[in-house]
């Protein structure tokens, strides 16, 4: 079964919730998942179903059978739904508001603070326990308002959409996309470990630098990974069987890098080792010579292996992984002419994008992801005054979203403002000036 | 010839004869050009012969002394990518920029898994992008010149060979699928009808609406498919939603992209020290020369004077003190000033491409039994 | 007491009783307070007396020491102006904001010889900036206690004794003529019927469709009058566009204003001599860890070593080198490192406010003949 | 008269194109306005028309009548055309495009370059030379227009634009307002010189600087006087017979001020001297002292003043003014507390603001607009830090238009990028840090 297409089993999801709210759930077969006051369901109801596809959690006699627990340890613990498939046609009819009257203004609203609700919540809580579904529960609760059609409809829609966001028990499986896992990230309000980045940003930023399924790129991602993840994406595609040859090498400034988002993602751990390198800045800048290395250590020949006693094999293969490894970091640092150097970092860009952007081959973009757009300035003034790099450009985009229905339409009324800026320009390579005496006339 | 095939799709080390460059004069002046090693490319400041950048290096500078003047003068040699030849591209044509290609592609989730529909192709550019990263790419063009100019570009530009096809079609009234008898450039010799099976749809249309109806016998059956729908107007829009919902597509979003482009510039660095000071000079000389005109009239000379009436250099044609040059005359960025390091917007920008309307729909949402 | 009545009309120099002031306690949190010599302003920090701010200059600072800490606190103490009395307005309610207030204002050309229909009149921040700058200000509102909250609070802030009318009114049924037995501010003792002649009309309803055409009773005749109309949705501003151009206005535009606040921030210098620094720091400690425990292993010690082990400090514990602090611990801009000054937009913004749609109209185009 | 709401002699008015260009023009009686390829009219044929009215120059029979010369020195002379006022329903209609066939697309367009037009140049001169309007000429145009039906609505829209521009001899009188006068200079291209001020900039500084007509303001105007005129707009409302009390005291760096835009206004010299006073920073930083002053120059006592002989008078009265300027600029420096400062000037603000600063009231606001926001940066970081400051903010402030055509909304496609930036912030009085004793109970 695909797991870019289908829900899978052991697979990484996000599950959009009637809050709006994110989660990232493992699928593990067998068990359930819960959604908190959005009800439980079992992972295995849903498997094999399209990715994208939006559920309804049920509770009706069939599930009322399982006992809830009123008191001990399982007090609080979410009982256990049916899955219902919801259709697109339904849902739409759902999200209309066509049988409600309404006013034309809220002038016969007199208390603007609070509404009138003639349900109590324990009588809510009854209906909760009664119901099929969060719809029920709304409509109930919208029979039950004394004010409701004095409300403009834009009033209603509102209060329809608060009471929704409280009583729909429906949620949407979907395939973690590396923008969904940045959505995710956001929501979290993650905003400053992942650098304030955004759809559009990172978007633009691997088109401009030109990331394709073949390419070996020079890399540093302060996210925890959501950079590396989105190189991955768009170059593998989620494939784990992918045959394409792409490399990325990530640059870190601590000890060890910090790549932890990927575990979400669905590569094996041998198609990540394959892809992505992790490097220290140190090992990059001033890598070990084939001289020292050989000195700590020679590969065995294979006659010599032989003869090893097994105690001694295992420090064997430990120190030739070393060595292995040795021979990477000076293959990434002197070998490789990159495809492009794609930098999401705090550390001051003009004294490490100059350095980086050696390693580039010629004709090959680079792009810097900055949360403030003062730091690329400082940047692109000094490759402005870099002949080895062309056209130095700050580019911002923002995306924003309208309130998309029919009849309402406008952008939304308040959004999150950052998204970061990008810097684009070219490696190239500068000529010596030519010979006054070099002048040729065609 | 077929070297410049790959230009697209391979990184290239070394300009070779037949490749397709791009020759950046400068951000405004970005010229494909041909490589043959007999012609010369010609600007303002000067001849490049073609010889010259063959061989070298991609991203070489290639520089020559001007005719007559003997001036330094140089172009970079570049290989093309999608971004490039976009800006590459007369500004006059319709062309979908890069702040809009690049998140509709990523909120497509394009990569080697997608199989994209695109209508119509116009410039081509946004073509080039989806080609770079996607499985299949199937754009429809109603216009006959330019499906003609489109897919002999995409000929040249060796897309057609990789995963390409384009097709002469007014989607609108025909739909999109491609079978025998079709002006197309997918090889149908042996093929009756093809399945595209497209994952993500890009419609660049005056009416979308006529043409969201065609999509479902096309697109992939049991998982997600996106489609785009790019359009200038409002109203627009209005319809393509009302089209999307009735067709059964949801998770509908309407948005705009505004990209923003930032020169970095300099703005010099005046302190009001300096200007009390350049005021002070004025006063000090203003009183000068009342002073001297009044001496003169009393036909009186201090020494100073009578010297410098002696080397001929009267005290009123002393250069006048200016911390700030003499005004626009000063260089940016010219070493003997302070500086202050400032952004400055394009001074005309694109305020508005078109409103990006999104949406999604699951065809089929048939439960598929596990199989491990 | 009569004394607040000038506080928005008149620059005040001293803090006295009866006035009106705003508390600045910070940017999100500015408080309108009567200045009463018995009473005390409370914060969460401790209790500022009014007689310490009672015949202080506007714009003192009030210190206080805390309760039990003892610690420096203190709030400014300001005269209220329509921008900050903004400001100091829960944000739940609706409000036009400064950006959009004073663009509408500018372009509606307002000035000493404005007289302004305002409907509705909503919280009645826009009312006070009108206020300020025009000769008359008619408003009005038509929910009841909208209405009679504002007329209060416009009263109390002295702005009905100087230029502002309110009414009582729906305008879309009952239009903009002010007469006897309204529910309004005007004096109608001795008038029948109030000469609005206005020639700037502002328009925040849900339906200015509905109210257009009311308008050519009341607008000055014979000069050139300017609509203002605010809508959320582009649907309102397609009917009103219709309502216009069927009432005759010209010179239809509309437009958006998008206005940004940016903080002034600072993120710290981290160069990459520093980071590298740093991992030899971390390479030199494991370098020297694994060769004392490869030592202690063997049963060996160096001579420092012994040392550190007689002062009870071994060399493990020694601090780590970190050029950058622990993380986000350092206080942003603290002296011990170096600071590149940034900007960063709020983190919500107001993307979208209203549409704006402006017109204008000359009733009579008579010609006047000159008369000197 | 009033001058402002109607067309008045000796005024300066705005005049608005078909070309949409504007043109500043003094209406002086008796005289002619030539508007190039749009025609020329009688100045007296306008004079008492309310401000914002439309005309037509018609060029019929009795027009004719005058001969146009075609050799010697009038030989390009434009003739001068019959005034006639446009009805605005009249201008709907036209404006409206629903008398011509129209194709779905441009599909059937094959040469997109360039148009299909019958008509040769010199068939259309002398249409232009027949015809009573330009939209006759235009009718015809399209008439003989062979691809004209197989336009798209919106192709066929930019060509009438196009023609309408040429051939329109429709012209708009407009009160010369700050925005008006504003709109001029940025039509004109003269960006750079008004500071890439924009309406929007200029509106919100008028609001955030709390602008009245009796309030002491302290400027800096660095764009010839276009800050001041908005400033007099909005205090003055271009009354020259107001009576309300407020100044303008106006710095300049130079030795001597340029508020050349000011001769555009409709005050009187005598208006202007009341309320804008100009210093420079030499003086104001530096101001003599009273005894300095005296030393130089003492007034005469009315007794001895009538002693004085004629030829003495005048220069006594020189010196008297010298003297009451250098009294006023003792009082603008020592005397008085402002109700605002307000700042358009490209001097370092960092060095500018706080000591300006130093002059404005407790609680009134300062306003400093800057084309870029990296030196309002730099400015908010420090006053940031100088207690005497609260709360500098940078505000950005933008204006979109709309394409306002029913059916065909969306925002213009493209506009001028820049419009300034604004730091807004309260001057207040810091109270030293109070005793440990001091802390009172209520």
């Amino acid at each position: 079964m695909d797991p870019l297409t289908k829900i899978c089993a052991d697979q990484y999801v996000v599950m959009r919730l009637p809050s709006d709210n994110c989660k990232l759930v493992e699928l593990k077969v067998d068990s359930s998942v819960s959604l908190g006051k959005f009800g439980a369901f079992n992972v295995n109801d849903i498997l094999g179903y399209p990715l994208g596809t939006k559920f309804e959690i049920c509770y009706d006699e069939d599930t009322a059978a399982e006992p809830i627990p009123t008191s001990g340890k399982f007090k609080n613990k979410i009982p256990i739904g049916r899955i219902r498939v919801l259709d697109d046609s339904t849902l739409i009819e759902e999200e209309k508001l066509n049988n409600f009257d309404s006013s034309e203004n809220n002038q016969d609203l007199i208390n603007m603070g609070s509404d009138i609700q003639k349900l109590t919540s324990d009588e809510i809580e009854e209906l909760k326990k009664q119901s099929v579904s969060g719809n029920e529960i709304i409509s109930k609760i919208i029979e039950s308002h004394g004010n409701f059609h004095k409300k403009t409809v834009y009033s209603q829609e509102k209060y329809l959409k608060r009471k929704k966001q409280k009583f729909d028990k429906i949620f949407t499986v979907d395939y973690l996309s590396s923008s969904a896992l940045l959505q995710y990230l956001i929501d979290k309000s993650d905003i400053q470990r992942i650098m304030d980045m955004s759809q559009e940003s990172l978007g633009m930023l691997l088109n401009l630098a030109n990331v394709r399924s073949n390419g070996t790129y020079l890399c540093m991602d302060e996210t925890g990974g959501l950079l590396v993840y989105f190189l991955l994406e768009r170059m593998f595609g989620g494939l784990n069987d992918s045959t394409d040859t792409g490399k990325i090498v990530v640059l870190h400034e601590n000890e060890h890098p910090n790549l932890d988002l990927l575990k979400f993602s669905n590569y094996s751990e041998k198609f990540i080792n394959e892809h992505v390198i992790t490097v220290s800045l140190l090992e990059f800048f001033e890598p070990p010579t084939m001289e020292e290395v050989e000195q700590r250590f020679a590969p065995l020949k294979k006659e010599q292996l032989y003869e090893l006693k097994s105690g001694k094999k295992n420090t064997y293969y430990r120190k030739l992984k070393w060595y292995h490894n040795q021979l990477e970091i000076m293959k990434v640092t002197n070998e490789i002419e990159y495809d492009a150097l794609i930098v999401a970092s705090t550390l001051q860009l003009t004294s490490l994008i100059p350095k980086l952007g050696e390693k580039v081959h010629g004709s090959r973009p680079i792009v810097c992801y900055s949360q403030f757009k003062e730091t690329l300035l400082e940047l692109s003034h000094q490759l402005y005054s870099d002949l080895r790099f062309l056209a130095p450009t700050i580019f911002e985009t923002r995306c924003r979203p309208y309130q998309s229905i029919r009849g309402r339409l406008h952008p939304v009324m308040t959004m999150r403002g950052g998204g970061g800026y990008l810097m684009w320009c070219q490696r190239v390579l500068p000529a010596s000036e030519p010979e006054v005496t070099n002048n040729i006339e065609v | 010839m077929s070297l410049t095939t790959s230009c697209f799709s391979e990184y290239k080390d070394i300009v070779q004869e037949g490749d397709l460059v791009l020759i950046w004069i400068s951000r405004d002046q970005i010229k494909p050009v041909k490589m043959d090693s007999e012609a010369s490319f010609n600007t303002r400041y000067g001849t490049f012969p073609h010889k010259d950048m063959i061989g070298k290096k991609y991203g070489s500078q290639i520089a020559i002394r001007t005719k007559g003047t003997n001036r330094f003068a140089f172009v970079h040699v570049l290989q093309p990518t999608p971004e490039l030849w976009t800006l590459s591209l007369p500004h006059r044509t319709q062309i979908v920029y890069t702040p809009d290609s690049s998140y509709i592609m990523q909120r497509l989730n394009c990569g080697p898994n997608s199989r994209v529909i695109e209508a119509g192709t116009g410039s081509g550019s946004f073509s080039h992008a989806f080609a770079r990263s996607v499985k299949k790419l199937f754009t429809f063009e109603f216009h006959q010149v330019r499906f003609e100019q489109a897919m002999q570009e995409f000929k040249e530009h060796g897309l057609l060979d990789e995963n390409v096809t384009i097709t002469h079609r007014d989607v609108c009234a025909d739909g999109f699928t491609i079978k025998s008898g079709d002006t197309t450039s997918f090889d149908l010799t042996n093929v009756q009808n093809v399945d595209l099976n497209a994952n993500a749809v890009f419609l660049d249309l005056p009416a979308p609406w006529e043409a969201i109806h065609h999509l479902d016998s096309v697109i992939a059956k049991g998982e997600k498919v996106g489609v785009c729908c790019f359009s200038p107007c409002i109203e627009q829009v209005d319809k393509t939603l009302e089209s999307l919902e009735k067709n059964g597509w949801t998770n509908i979003e309407m948005v705009e992209i505004q990209g923003r482009r930032y020169e970095s510039r300099r703005q010099m660095v005046r302190t009001l020290d300096d200007a009390l000071e350049r005021l002070k000079d004025i006063k000090r000389r203003k009183l000068a020369g009342m002073e001297r005109r009044k001496r003169q009239l009393e036909g009186l000379k201090t020494e100073e004077e009578k010297q410098d009436q002696n080397n001929g250099q009267p005290v009123t044609e002393k250069t006048q003190f200016n911390p700030f040059g003499k005004g626009e005359r000063v260089k940016e960025g010219d070493p003997n000033y302070q500086w202050k390091e400032v952004t400055k917007i394009e001074s005309e920008i694109k305020s508005h491409t078109s409103y990006l309307t999104f949406a999604f729909k699951i065809t089929d949402k048939t439960r598929v039994e596990e199989s491990k």
